[in-house]
């Protein structure tokens, strides 16, 4: 495994890791300058969300895809993480849409 | 039907489809099931290994088992379209009007059921959460004038024979729910929610309210609560009663 | 018998054993964190228009922090790099720098425990809502205790109202330190999880959270330390212990790179 | 350290082989799947007749409310004190024995036994692997899944008792009931949630990583791709009640609100809470894993009676790909069905449609599976032993359950038949007569296996019949009451309904109440059933009928191409697979098994 390709291989990929080591925290400060920033209307900060989150899925992107090498793995992996991700997206989604008051009869009691 | 199946007194309009929906899935589970054991039967005989020493490499070359299965989803699918959706959506959401609508809070605690209705005014009084204590529990605002009339009983509900009822139910501690297996109406009670669901009585009488939801040790006991269903003119008669016992509370 | 494919790659799965079993363990550990984010987008969703409190938190403290984690992910990766390059000494500096993040990181996590535990909200008999300071910076102070110990009084300071971020219910309050008779306290509590719905989820989620930096933390210093002497021994094996120890650390940067911004700034 | 009570019996059974391994290193802290196999079956199976002596007890009081119990009644009363007192079971001793009843079976008997037990004793072995991919991975956790258990049963113990909000803990009820035991039940569970998952890592990496060469996917026996998929579930479906069980003891002992709304009265006082939480988010993360875990108590069984089917059929199993796609499909749609089990909840029209119509897609597949055991028969040379009869009955009880199920599929339905003690009788009739009888025959047919003894037959037969007859007198009934309407997790068996009202409008007739005292001497005589099997079990660990040949039944699959028991290591050579797993009858062939191993 650790052949002299192997590590050739590996010395070209530190220089990767540094430079995303850079962009992570430009990330970061980018999130929080962000922050003070008011995008869209009065009272709503839907936008602000979708940056933050934004962001911070392009940081996970260059985590997982470059630190945990998940770009080049195998398929048996991508396989179970799809699984999961599907789940999760299940889970998440369909609890949410099924505590959305306009899909519920019920209304918040104020009073017992 | 409701003999064989065992069902008890039905008393509500949509219980008869509730029933009917019941009857046919167990028409198809019977079917399904008395098919298969007979088929089952039989082969247990004719192919035990003293009749049949030698097994088929093969087995059964059949389609047909297919078209049951397609069958059986087929049957799934009707009910569904034709029963289940439908009539779930109309007892969710085509609510009757509420003015033309007999409308009963209904909040249950452990252990037993308060019921509250408008009054002549068809108005609920105002209430406020900070408000709630123990001679308050409904949290009233004393001088709201459409609470005068406001009628609180605890563990007696009255309405009116084919006249739609709409409740608004809900708990102050835990999740109790409420049911009435005349009315083929289950509905849990949540602290925090107020939720809406609707009947219309058929048969006068007095049907028990079961407490079908666990709710402490006193669960099993809950069993003090009645629905009466009255004829239109008892029932009025017995609101004309109540009024004037107002804003009294009927916590304990 | 051995247990095959310790070590070596599976041809058709292309995997090791241990690396199998970590992204295993990475699902189930998605679908923990994930529940929990629903949860909070849940509560937060659910909560009534305007009471969920926003700015309770030290955001320059959680950007440091962050930063901190960022950079014990990149010495992680490189590290193992090292190991890949047969250089053995470099591997001890880069794991040593991603362990003294990680104590970093718990000890300005501790610090931000400590500032919500000796902060107080009050509510008087009279009505009046104030969060502050107890004179002697006491934790988890209750009014029970208070009761308990026959302190008659204590000396409180309110906190300064902020300017455009709207405080949670000091509105108009002096700032002055002032003396409180714990007859007229109805209701003393510290910002601990019981405070709010926010505080709960902020201390559930990053509490769990720390767990993980902790128990990873012990896992990637045990290979450093303890268990190197298998780098002489089984050097493949040994640089995949390093990889699959960082796997997880990664992992939990990324859960952190998510808290951040939903905790911190929205 | 905790196994050791049990561990001490095993050692008993074995001692005379010796090792250079202690007896610490070879029954306590093993890391052989096998050993760890068994210690999984031991504990589960003493938690299983646990849980069951709760129930018995329960039976009692429903039975018979208000009486004092007959022989154990001061028992009780001397361990247990108040709730017990004059030896009548109050209402917050049967909550907490109901609770405890469910939690006992489902997480500390069915799911251990089936997939810790069974799981660690055959799929390394029927995969050809030496032992699971993480071998002390699978001690802890064994050990995980005992911590879990002993904290569950100290709760018995503490002031208050155990949990008593049912197994399903609903908030607000689980956090305001002011025992322990609930804090009890949350710790032991995350323990068991610990356990699963490292289990369910453990079996994934081992059916991906270490099969024999040959052994492709479409060679697997049918019961290694139903742990497979078990094992997904586990792995993905847990995590979210852990997650909802670490909140629930946020809420117990940091009094957070995260299942507490704001405006509780509790006992008509204003409740100081900070509220703003959900009752209905722990409901949602609760059947997340619930509805998955049903299926993981039905998984293995199905796996389990494939196996005997083929083998005492003398046949292939008809429609071995539909098979493996169906459990499949029912893995991952196991995930999408789970507020069925919220339809009284306040949903929408959109919602419901939604999760009645995957319900009712997900009975599909299971009809499927079912339909291929039932053509298997066909054309077979059918062996009628013990594990055989076992295999046979699940069928048509599973099929009941599984039926039953339909009408608690449709909201419309369930709106009378929810909470009632049909649904009782559905599930049961799943893992009951369903699920256990699997595992029973499970335990015969692989007994010669781990011991190299047979089973008595003759045992074994007067247990199936007796088994089956009483289970079908227990819960056949069950079915009709709850259509009468009679509610479950009533302390009183539902007296307090039918007493309340007579004449018309009456809840429960006198009909379906003395059911209640039918059914519980049933489920007495169901106990006295068990004694030969118990007898059974013990007595041929050491005097059974030998076996002649390392694969007594004639078996194709490679747990039976070993040595018996199979050494350290499992496999004496290198093994090698070169066929499916069910050729049994092949034409041409001299035997009517070919192993999967054989050219
Ligand atoms: C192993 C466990 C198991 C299994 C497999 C199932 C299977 C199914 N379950 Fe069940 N269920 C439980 C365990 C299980 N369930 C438990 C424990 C509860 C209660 C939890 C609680 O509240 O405490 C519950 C509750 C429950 C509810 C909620 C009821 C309520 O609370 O109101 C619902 C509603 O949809 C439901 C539906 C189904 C359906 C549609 C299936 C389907 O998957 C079934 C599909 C199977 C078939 C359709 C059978 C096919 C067979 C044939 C066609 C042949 C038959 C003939 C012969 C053999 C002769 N179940
Ligand atoms: C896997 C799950 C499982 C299993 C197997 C069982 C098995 C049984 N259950 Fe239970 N039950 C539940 C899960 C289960 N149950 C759940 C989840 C609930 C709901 C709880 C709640 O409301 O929260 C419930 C509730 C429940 C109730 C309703 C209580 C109420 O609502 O008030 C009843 C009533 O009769 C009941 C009865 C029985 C009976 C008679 C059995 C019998 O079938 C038991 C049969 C057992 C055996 C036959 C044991 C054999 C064991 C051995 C022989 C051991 C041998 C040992 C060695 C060899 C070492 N159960
Ligand atoms: Cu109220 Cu049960
Ligand atoms: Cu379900």
């Amino acid at each position: 495994m650790s052949d002299a390709h192997d590590a050739q291989a590996v010395k070209a990929a530190v220089r990767k890791y540094l430079i995303i080591f850079g962009a992570l925290i430009v990330g970061t400060i980018v999130t929080v300058l962000v922050s003070f920033v008011h995008f869209g209307e009065e009272g709503s900060n839907t936008i602000n969300i979708l940056v933050a989150l934004a962001i911070a899925s392009v940081k996970a992107f260059l985590v997982a895809g470059y630190f945990m090498h998940l770009i080049s793995e195998r398929k048996m992996i991508y396989g179970i993480l799809l699984a999961t991700v599907f789940f999760f997206a299940g889970l998440m989604y369909l609890t949410v849409w099924s505590m959305e008051p306009v899909n519920l009869v019920h209304i918040k009691a104020d009073v017992p | 039907m409701e003999k064989l199946l065992g069902l008890p007194v039905l008393a509500s309009e949509h219980g008869q489809h509730v029933d009917q929906l019941i009857w046919y899935v167990h028409l198809l589970m019977g079917a399904l099931f008395v098919g298969w054991l007979a088929y089952f039967l039989l082969v247990l005989f004719k192919f035990r290994a003293s009749r049949s020493p030698k097994a088929d490499y093969i087995g059964a070359q059949t389609h047909a088992t297919t078209w049951v299965e397609v069958g059986v989803a087929a049957v799934e699918a009707g009910l569904l379209i034709i029963i289940a959706v439908p009539f779930w959506s109309k007892l969710v959401d085509n609510f009757p009007k509420e003015t033309e609508a007999v409308v009963v809070k209904v909040a249950a605690q452990q252990f037993a059921w308060n019921f509250r209705y408008t009054g002549p005014d068809g108005e609920f009084g105002k209430q406020d959460i900070k408000l709630v204590s123990a001679s308050n529990s409904y949290g009233m605002v004393q001088d709201d004038p459409a609470g005068q009339d406001d009628i609180q009983t605890l563990n007696e509900m009255r309405v009116p024979l084919n006249k739609s009822v709409v409740l608004h139910i809900t708990s102050r501690d835990v999740i109790h729910s409420f049911k009435v297996a005349a009315f083929r109406l289950t509905q849990d009670a949540i602290p925090g929610m107020m939720i809406p669901t609707h009947f219309k009585a058929t048969k006068t009488g007095r049907y028990q309210i079961i407490c079908a939801q666990l709710c402490g040790n006193g669960h099993y006991g809950m069993a003090s609560g009645f629905v009466y269903v009255d004829t239109e003119e008892d029932y009025n008669n017995w609101i004309q009663s109540k009024i004037g016992g107002g804003g009294a509370t009927s916590f304990e | 018998m051995e247990i095959p494919y310790t070590a070596k790659i599976r041809p058709d799965t292309g995997l090791y054993n241990a690396k199998l079993g970590i992204w295993l363990f990475l699902a189930s550990e998605i679908m923990l964190f994930g529940a929990l984010f629903s949860s909070y987008i849940l509560l937060r969703v659910g909560a009534e228009p305007g009471t969920w409190p926003q700015g309770l938190l030290n955001v320059p403290l959680g950007t440091f922090n962050t930063l901190v984690l960022i950079c014990s992910s990149v010495t992680v990766v490189l590290g193992w790099a090292a190991l890949k390059m047969n250089q053995f000494n470099k591997y001890r500096i880069y794991q040593g720098i991603t362990i003294l993040c990680a104590l970093i990181f718990m000890v300005v996590k501790s610090f931000e425990y400590h500032d919500k535990f000796v902060h107080y909200f009050v509510r008087l008999n009279d009505g009046t809502e104030m969060n502050g300071h107890i004179e002697g910076n006491p934790m988890f102070m209750t009014l029970a205790k208070l009761k308990q110990q026959n302190k008659a009084e204590f000396v409180f300071h309110p906190d300064a109202p902020k300017a455009d971020h709207k405080e949670e219910g000091n509105a108009g309050v002096a700032h002055a330190t002032m003396t409180i008779q714990t007859a007229d306290v109805r209701k003393l509590e510290s910002w601990g999880p019981w405070h709010n719905t926010f505080l709960a989820i902020y201390f559930t989620l990053t509490a769990l959270h720390a767990l993980h930096v902790i128990g990873g933390a012990l896992v990637i210093f045990m290979i450093w330390g303890p268990l190197a002497g298998m780098w002489k021994t089984d050097p493949e094996r040994y640089t995949n212990r390093v990889e699959v120890s960082g796997l997880f650390w990664h992992f939990v940067d990324l859960v952190w790179i998510f808290l951040f911004p939903v905790l911190y700034l929205l | 350290m905790q196994p050791k009570t049990h561990d001490t019996k095993h050692h008993d059974a074995h001692a005379p082989d010796h090792h250079e391994l202690g007896f610490w290193q070879k029954y306590v802290f093993s890391t052989d799947h096998k050993v760890i196999g068994v210690q999984y079956g031991v504990t589960a199976l003493i938690f299983m007749f646990f849980g069951f002596l709760l129930m018995m007890a329960m039976r009692w009081q429903i039975a018979y409310p208000g009486q004092p119990m007959p022989l154990v009644g001061g028992l009780l009363e001397s361990i247990l004190g108040d709730v017990a007192s004059g030896g009548v079971m109050s209402s917050d001793l049967y909550n907490a024995f109901g609770a405890m009843h469910g939690t006992v079976m489902v997480f500390l008997a069915i799911v251990p036994l089936a997939f810790g037990a069974f799981g660690n004793l055959i799929i390394p072995l029927q995969i050809g692997a030496p032992d699971m991919a993480f071998p002390r991975l699978n001690m802890v956790s064994y050990q995980s899944y005992v911590v879990g258990g002993v904290i569950m049963m100290v709760s018995f113990f503490i002031p208050g008792g155990a949990a008593q909000a049912g197994w399903t803990s609903y908030s607000p009820l689980a956090t305001l009931i002011p025992t322990d035991g609930q804090t009890y039940w949350l710790i032991g569970m995350i323990f068991l949630i610990t356990s699963s998952l490292l289990g369910s890592v453990n079996v994934l990496a081992t059916i991906i990583q270490l099969r024999a060469p040959g052994m492709n996917w479409m060679r697997l026996p049918f019961f290694v791709w139903a742990q497979f998929v078990t094992a997904f579930l586990l792995l993905l479906a847990f995590p979210p009640l852990e997650a909802a069980g670490v909140m629930q003891l946020m809420d117990k002992v940091f009094h957070t609100s995260f299942f507490l709304p704001t405006g509780l009265a509790v006992g008509g006082e204003f409740a100081d809470i900070s509220g703003g939480g959900s009752p209905l988010l722990w409901q949602h993360l609760f059947w997340f894993l619930g509805h998955p875990e049903v299926y993981v108590l039905i998984l293995p069984a199905l796996g389990i009676v494939c196996e005997i089917l083929a083998n005492n059929t003398r046949k292939p199993i008809w429609g071995y790909k539909s098979l493996v796609y169906s459990a499949l499909l029912i893995g991952f749609l196991s995930f999408i069905v789970w507020a069925h089990h919220m339809y009284l909840t306040g949903m929408g029209s959109k919602i419901s449609t939604f999760f009645q119509t995957t319900t009712m897609i997900i009975s599909i597949p299971s009809v499927i599976i079912l339909t291929c055991y039932f053509i298997t028969l066909w054309g077979g040379s059918i062996r009628f032993n013990t594990p055989m009869l076992f295999a046979l009955a699940f069928l048509p009880m599973f099929g009941i359950g599984g039926l039953t199920g339909l009408p608690l599929g449709f909201n419309f339905s369930d709106l009378h038949l929810h909470d009632s003690y049909y649904v009782i009788a559905h599930f049961h009739y799943v893992v009951a007569p369903g699920t256990i009888f699997a595992l029973f025959a499970g335990i015969y047919y692989w007994f010669p296996k781990m011991t190299g003894r047979m089973m008595s037959e003759g045992l074994g037969k007067i247990h199936f019949w007796l088994s089956l007859l009483f289970m079908n007198l227990i819960f056949q009934p069950m079915f009709m009451q709850g259509m009468a309407g009679m509610s479950r997790r009533m302390a009183d068996g539902g007296a307090n309904y039918s007493q309340a009202v007579v004449g018309e409008g009456a809840t429960l007739t006198d009909t379906i109440m003395h059911l209640n005292t039918t059914i519980s001497w049933a489920a007495w005589g169901l106990a006295l059933a068990q004694i030969p099997f118990i007898w059974n079990f013990f007595w041929s660990i050491r005097s059974g009928k030998k076996i002649e040949s390392d694969n007594p039944w004639n078996a194709t699959t490679l747990e039976w191409q070993t040595p018996t028991p199979p050494p350290h290591g499992n496999f004496v050579g290198p093994i090698e697979v070169h066929r499916g797993p069910y050729e049994y009858s092949v034409p041409g062939r001299s035997t009517d098994f070919t192993p999967q191993n054989e050219k």
